[in-house]
């Protein structure tokens, strides 16, 4: 019974921990950026459409679509006006633009986390769910939100998968994440698809955003939390490696279950960053990554 | 190399002014200083390792959590003197720091960077979990303090901070620290030149966390307590790589800098109430994207040109 | 929006003079408030010590003494706040500081209290600890007044509040702690086990979760394997995810207990409903009359401020009218006398009758737990309200059960 | 240049090896970069190591130095076995290494990069020693470093960064120094004098092993050559003896040529890319100095010219990959506008040394991506025609790129290329480090490819024998500018001998 409870719990803990992290992943993949402002990014989302629905009366699927924007507004203005100056930039030395845009986006996030408090306060808010009641699943009793949560995130991520593996500009992305100078041979300019993939970014980030705010609920604290899981995530799956962060999700979100359950709930998170340092040190490129 | 010479000689009248601050400045801004200049230790530490070593550390604050842990659990639990105390903290600290040196050599960028993130993550839970002994989240308070007199306690802080500095940039600019820089800016070509690139980082990374942890734990004896909050929490660690950059990255004294300006600005918009950090952070935003090079490298810029 | 913005700008300048106090007058009494003015726990300290302090001076001040209010916004940081207080008696020169509803910062100033010598009164931090230390080192620490019930009280008036109304409706035998996994939680869990037993119910299940926790589902699964009838709750840090979750999974065990957010008159909007049927212990409620001075109190701040007081609210304005009168009988502000005085108080505020623990009891210089004395409201968030259940005296309804609790059978 | 030996010296020769290599192998996966070279040093020798891109010497240099570690074999100095430690060590034990690319402090001056190289590897070194500093600008003035001695590396010259790195090697005083590619970039007075400084080094009684393309640049300078291809010895001995030697010729300029050029009349007038005075800086070093060529629509031109020479800096730049003096037009539009990209969808297509392919994606897939501008009917049937060009791709169609071996991924790099219908085709040595059988393979489809279709080919290559039999004009580069231009069949009598 405990199996199938951990089964069924860690499955859509796990499916939102994925989406939230392959837009993060992907962008490392295609442009190198490791994106510290994640966190703030799906916070805004989960707080948009819990404003626009709870607060200024737009029906909660209109909430959740203006949350979605958010997240892919955000991540264009995350890049045009802090990603892209910097890499732009002939003042940073080429050997710092990482630690460069590592910074700039942490600030960036504060500053979001910082507007989002000043305006909503940090109280935790939860989106209202589209979807309420539960079902029994062989004998676990399941919120359909958290059924909604998992099937959406899989249709997401399938979607995601079909685009890049199956659609012609998909395969553009895959293949640019790859080797740049190769697209760019190909008559493919990086900027173009720099935007394209920030835009996908911000879409991913906006519905993990938002799905986050209906199963568990944010706040502005969450801002850091997410962020490193994200990276965590990402950096376990290895980094770049959209199937990786995938696997990387399920091992922790199946690992913080199974620890809340077997062991303490108190202990949830240990054993997942137990298990990233010691990756770190045995097989620093993670599950899936090359180096 | 009359630089470091000449460096001084600027410093040395601001630090006379500095010291002479407590016969005309209130008490309150006298605290406010005494806590930068711990700050200041800090971003000095940190720059040592990331300017001159090359090593990005997003966990400063596990290195002063250490200390600061380490020191004030055997003075609240055991009531052992503060030097003793100070002494176990900075040693505690160093063992992290070697810790920590270990999957720097192995790995670069952002792996190394998560591990730190991940140390930070590590602890904080930790002192929740085992918060009989830490006093968790609530913060653990010290029954003993160096002393109550807000001058005292500014002196104690500013000559800690100039003894910091001048140790550390002593040590960057030294030949030892030359070879550091080597081994940073390239470990390659500094192996090739006969240097045990492992011992120096290694090395580097003890200095740091020594000063890092007994910063840490001096922090704790000027404010009667210790809490994940103020030390540990990764904030404080963004504030101080924000220090260090925004005052000028491979300086040391930038980093002092710094973290003076961060908290004077946060003083000075007070009244902005919880919108101040969102200035503060603009500003650093905007430091980094137009001024790369931070405060102090605006300075030589000038001086350059 | 705009209002807003107005409101928090207003409470975040530095220093408010309260009365333009004619030149003539004698020295006015300076109360430092040290609270962070985001969070709605916490605003609410400075605007209700505002609102005492004008009415106090309206009728002419402590003694012709007009009380002057300065606010610090230490954005519920130990250090923020310890700058605060260093600020505020150094260099504001204030006769006492009404500091903070978190155990983490007033347990921060306590030393400082003691080694500047100004009383330090806290509105609304739960910790034992602060009381303890009191006691510990009654010498050092005198200065520190705990103006607001133990975890310890708190958890008694849970397992009373209890015993008196669920028990027979629920027909309930045992219950479920579940608790944050935080130090403050410490002593309450401890007398949870204690005082439960006592109330009549098996304590079946007791779950410590990380503060971080974003997904209950386990600690629900866990919680419902045990059958209790009943979950008893410490919680403070978390409050939204864990009430939305419990509502969302159809968790069919009725939740009372200390939650710190519930307490909040928004808690029904953050999460959309779902705190529907959740009980809640809370020292006053908006629309209760605990004594006579509760509804004109809760309605002035609503008119002036724009919102409910929070908790800390009703023991912050207290706490002002209680130090007012302390200063009036001790005839000074100088610190040692006005301790003495303060000891002493005897005062009826918004929240029940205020009485002080003597330096030989545990909890000294927090406020005495019982009947006739302080207790707290066990409330229920009922259709968007909060509805008083007990003590019988003040109810303003009955308990309903929660949608996924179903009645009790023979 | 002229080929002047000069004979060693009769004590290098009956000098014991100060260093000896056995067996030495390394191997990255699958790939055997170095297979079982045998290699002796003596003191007070100069030794040229030389092999075309990709054929291991670097790979060897690395070896030695503690770079890299190897996968079998073993590596003396003095007989002591240094086989496997860490670079730091094996600098301690004696051995220098030049890079080819300067890597100084670029924070620190230069005199504090000398002094760098003169410290001992010590944690404790926290007062600086006035006699190091001394010894330090005595080093500076020998190099002709003296008046620079305060400025930081960013602000010198390209040659004088080259001089630090050799101030550095003389303040380390190893016993055995590796010299990686000596004279790239220099102009011919710096490789008078540079040549002087390392027969400074011979004079000393050191040991010294220059890495370079090919003979004809350390001629002047080495006692002894020894020549490596895809990673084994092929030729040892004096530099006349092995630019003599039959294999040596084959591997850089191949077997016989036969030419087949249409004469320059036979073309349009107006050229469809004409290069004029472009110049290219890398940092210090000038890579292209005023090159001007041009390319008439359906002709097939070859550039010639050694590694290093500059053939990839010049379709990068035409690509408008690096930034350029000079100007370069495309049907005539000037590209300097124009973005990588947006050149590349105007028609010039480049088919790039490094390949550049899409290694986790199939062969299908990335011929696809080449087609990607093509409605998908079209590039379905341009993809039919590229597999009858080359039938193995179709074999491997389903196959990841990253698997296919070294000729089969050539194949497919031009066979992208061409899916993007190209008005120029830019081919950057397609020869590289590919067995002969692949070669005629390859130049058979060239063949094909030039005679059924109109297509415009710009070849970049070091082997003459592969591309002078398609080219109807060819250029010669020869450190970074064009000295010769001229149709293939009056290559061998007017460049042939002092190409190598």
């Amino acid at each position: 019974m405990i199996g199938l409870q951990i089964l069924v719990d860690g499955f859509a803990i796990s499916a939102l921990y994925a989406l939230g992290a392959m837009g993060f992943t992907l962008i490392f993949g295609v442009s190198g950026v490791l994106n510290l402002s994640h966190g703030a990014l799906m916070v805004t989302a989960a707080v948009a459409a819990w404003a626009a629905s709870a607060q200024y009366g737009f029906g909660s699927y209109a909430g959740a679509a203006i949350g979605v924007l958010c997240g892919l507004v955000g991540a264009l203005v995350t890049y045009f006006a802090v990603v892209a100056p910097i890499e732009r930039s002939k003042a940073i030395p080429r050997a710092e633009k990482e630690i460069f845009v590592l910074t700039g986006t942490l600030l960036w996030g504060i500053m979001i986390q910082q507007l989002v408090a000043y305006f909503y306060t940090d109280n935790p808010k939860t989106v209202l769910p589209l979807i309420e009641g539960v079902v029994e699943l062989a004998g676990v009793r399941t919120p359909r939100n958290e059924l909604f949560t998992a099937l959406v995130c899989w249709v997401v991520i399938a979607l995601l998968w079909a685009f890049v593996n199956k659609a012609r500009a998909g395969k553009v992305l895959l293949a640019a994440s790859m080797n740049p100078r190769g697209v760019t041979l190909l008559g493919h300019d990086m900027g173009r698809i720099y935007i394209a993939v920030w835009a996908i970014y911000g879409l991913l980030a906006g519905i993990a955003g938002v799905l986050l705010g209906m199963f568990l609920g944010v706040s502005s604290y969450s801002v850091g939390p997410l962020t490193a899981s994200a990276f965590s995530i990402v950096v376990l799956g290895g980094l770049g490696s959209v199937t990786g962060s995938l696997i990387a999700a399920y091992v922790v979100g199946y690992l913080e279950t199974a620890t809340a359950y077997l062991v303490s709930p108190a202990y949830r998170v240990i054993p997942a960053l137990l298990l990233l340092v010691a990756v770190m040190y045995l097989r620093p490129q993670g599950f899936l990554g090359r180096r | 190399m009359t630089f470091p010479l000449r460096g001084l000689l600027l410093i040395l009248p601001l630090l006379v002014v500095a010291a002479l601050l407590p016969l005309g400045v209130s008490g309150y801004i006298l605290g406010l200083l005494t806590v930068a200049y711990y700050f200041a230790v800090f971003s000095m530490a940190w720059d040592l390792l990331f300017g001159f070593a090359g090593e990005v550390n997003f966990g400063p604050t596990f290195l002063i959590g250490l200390g600061a842990y380490g020191a004030g659990i055997l003075n609240n639990r055991y009531g052992i003197d503060i030097p003793l105390c100070l002494l176990a903290g900075t040693l505690l600290a160093v063992v992290g720091g070697l810790a920590l040196a270990v999957p720097a050599l192995k790995l670069s960028g952002p792996y190394f960077g998560l591990v730190t993130l991940v140390a930070v993550l590590l602890l904080q839970n930790l002192i929740v979990v085992f918060s009989d002994l830490t006093g968790g989240e609530i913060g653990l308070t010290v029954p003993d303090v160096i002393s109550i007199d807000a001058d005292t306690n500014y002196w104690i802080a500013l000559g800690f901070m100039a003894v910091s500095g001048l140790i550390l940039t002593a040590i960057a600019r030294s030949p030892a620290g030359l070879i550091l820089q080597a081994a940073g800016q390239d470990p390659v070509v500094a192996g090739a030149l006969g240097f045990n690139v492992a011992k120096h980082k290694i090395a580097a990374f003890a200095v740091s966390a020594a000063f890092s942890g007994l910063a840490g734990g001096l922090i704790v004896f000027y404010m009667g307590t210790a809490s994940v909050g103020t030390l540990i929490d990764t904030a404080v660690g963004v504030q101080i790589i924000i220090a260090a950059v925004l005052g000028g990255r491979r300086t040391i004294v930038g980093g002092a800098l710094g973290a003076v300006f961060l908290i004077a600005a946060g003083e000075i918009l007070r009244p902005l109430g919880s919108l101040s950090t969102f200035v503060v952070s603009a500003a650093a935003l905007a430091v980094i994207l137009f001024v790369p090079t931070g405060l102090l490298g605006l300075a030589s810029l000038r001086r350059a040109s | 929006m705009f209002d807003k913005v107005g409101r928090s700008l207003s409470a975040a300048v530095t220093a408010t003079l309260v009365l333009h106090a004619p030149a003539w007058a004698a020295e006015p009494v300076k109360i430092g408030v040290i609270a962070e003015a985001q969070s709605v726990a916490g605003a609410s300290i400075p605007q209700a010590v505002q609102l005492a302090a004008d009415e106090i001076n309206a009728k002419g001040g402590v003694d012709g003494r007009m009380i002057q209010v300065v606010t610090y916004d230490d954005k519920s940081s130990a250090a923020d706040a310890v700058r605060a207080f260093q600020r505020a008696v150094s260099e504001d020169k204030v006769n006492l500081v009404i500091a903070s509803y978190v155990s983490e910062v007033v347990l921060a100033l306590m030393p400082w209290s003691a080694r500047l010598k100004t009383p330090l009164i806290t509105p609304g931090a739960a910790s034992n600890e602060i009381s303890a230390n009191v006691h510990k080192d009654y010498a050092r620490n005198k200065y520190t007044f705990h103006g607001y019930l133990t975890s310890h009280a708190l958890a008694q008036a849970v397992c009373d509040s209890a015993k008196e109304t669920l028990v027979g409706l629920l027909k309930a035998k045992s219950a479920a702690i579940m608790s944050e996994d935080a130090a403050w939680t410490r002593p309450l869990d401890a007398a949870y086990e204690e005082c439960l037993p006592k109330a009549g119910l098996k304590v079946v299940e007791h779950v410590r979760f990380s503060p971080d926790t974003g997904d209950f589902t386990p600690i629900y699964n866990k919680i419902e394997a045990a059958k209790p009838d009943l979950i008893v709750t410490g919680i403070a840090h978390v409050g939204v995810q864990p009430t939305v979750q419990w509502q969302n999974q159809q968790v069919p065990i009725a939740m009372t207990g200390v939650s710190g957010q519930a307490t909040s008159s928004t808690f029904w909007a953050n999460t959309n409903g779902g705190t529907q049927g959740v009980l809640f212990d809370s020292v006053a409620l908006p629309d209760v009359a605990l004594t006579e001075k509760t509804i004109p109190f809760t309605q002035t701040f609503t008119k002036r401020f724009g919102g409910a007081p929070s908790y800390a609210g009703y023991m912050a304005y207290d706490a002002t009218y209680y130090t007012a009168e302390a200063i009036k009988r001790a005839g000074s502000t100088e610190a040692d006398k006005l301790v003495e005085a303060l000891e002493k108080t005897d005062y009826t505020g918004t929240v029940g009758r205020i009485t002080f623990y003597g330096k030989d009891e545990p909890f000294t210089h927090s406020i005495q737990y019982g009947q006739g004395l302080m207790t707290s409201v066990l409330g229920q968030w009922q259709s968007g309200k909060q509805v008083a259940i007990w003590p019988a005296n003040v109810a303003t309804g009955k308990v309903v059960l929660p949608p996924a609790v179903k009645p009790a059978v023979q | 240049m002229t080929v002047a030996v000069k004979p060693p010296t009769a004590a290098s020769v009956r000098a014991e090896p100060c260093l000896t290599v056995r067996g030495l192998t390394k191997r990255y996966g699958g790939l055997v970069a170095v297979k079982g070279v045998d290699l002796d040093l003596r003191p007070g020798e100069i030794l040229g190591l030389i092999g075309p891109n990709g054929s291991g010497k670097s790979t060897v240099m690395k070896l030695v130095m503690g770079l890299e570690k190897p996968s079998a074999g073993s590596i003396r100095l003095d007989g002591t076995e240094i086989a496997g430690w860490p670079a730091h060590k094996v600098a301690r034990a004696g051995i220098g290494l030049v890079f080819q690319h300067a890597r100084p402090l670029m924070r620190q001056t230069v005199l504090e990069n000398i002094v760098l190289a003169l410290l001992p590897d010590s944690l404790l070194r926290l007062v600086p020693d006035p006699s190091v500093t001394e010894k330090a600008r005595a080093i500076a003035e020998r190099v002709g470093l003296g008046g620079v001695i305060d400025r930081r590396p960013g602000t010198l010259a390209f040659a004088d960064l080259r001089r630090l790195e050799l101030a550095k090697a003389i303040a380390r005083d190893p016993r055995v120094v590796l010299v990686d590619e000596p004279f790239a970039g220099l102009t011919g007075p710096e490789v008078a004098t540079f040549s002087a400084l390392i027969r400074g080094f011979r004079d000393e009684g050191k040991a010294v092993l220059l890495v370079d393309h090919n003979v004809k640049s350390v001629s002047a300078l080495v006692d002894r050559v020894f020549a490596l291809y895809l990673g084994e010895r092929i030729a040892e001995g004096s530099a006349e003896s092995v630019m003599a030697d039959p294999t040596v010729r084959r591997v850089y300029l191949g077997g016989s040529i036969e030419t087949a050029a249409r004469p320059e009349a036979a073309f349009k007038a107006e050229s469809l890319l004409s290069v004029e005075g472009v110049d290219v800086l890398y940092g210090k070093a000038q890579a292209l100095r005023g090159v001007s060529i041009h390319v008439h629509e359906g002709e097939f031109v070859s550039v010639v010219g050694l590694n290093g020479a500059g053939k990839t800096t010049l379709f990068n730049a035409v690509s408008n990959l690096v930034p350029h003096a000079g100007t370069i037009r495309f049907g005539g539009q000037d590209l300097a506008t124009l973005s990588p990209a947006a050149i590349a969808r105007a028609g010039i297509v480049q088919v790039p040394e490094t390949r550049e392919l899409f290694g986790d994606l199939s062969v299908l897939e990335n011929l696809d991506l080449g087609g990607h501008h093509l409605p998908k009917a079209e590039a379905a049937k341009e993809r039919e025609k590229l597999y009858d060009l080359f039938p193995i791709l179709k074999a491997r169609e389903g196959q990841s790129a990253r698997t296919l071996s070294g000729g089969e991924q050539q194949m497919l790099t031009i066979a992208r290329a061409l899916m993007m219908r190209p008005r120029l085709l830019i081919l950057d040595e397609p020869t590289l480090s590919l067995a002969p059988v692949i070669l005629e393979q390859l130049s058979k489809a060239l063949e094909r490819l030039r005679q059924t279709t109109p297509i415009t080919v710009l070849l970049g290559e070091q082997n003459v024998t592969f591309a002078l039999p398609h080219a109807d004009r060819v250029y010669v580069l020869e450190q970074a500018k064009i000295v010769w231009e001229g149709p293939p069949d009056r290559f061998a009598t007017e460049m042939g001998a002092a190409y190598l």
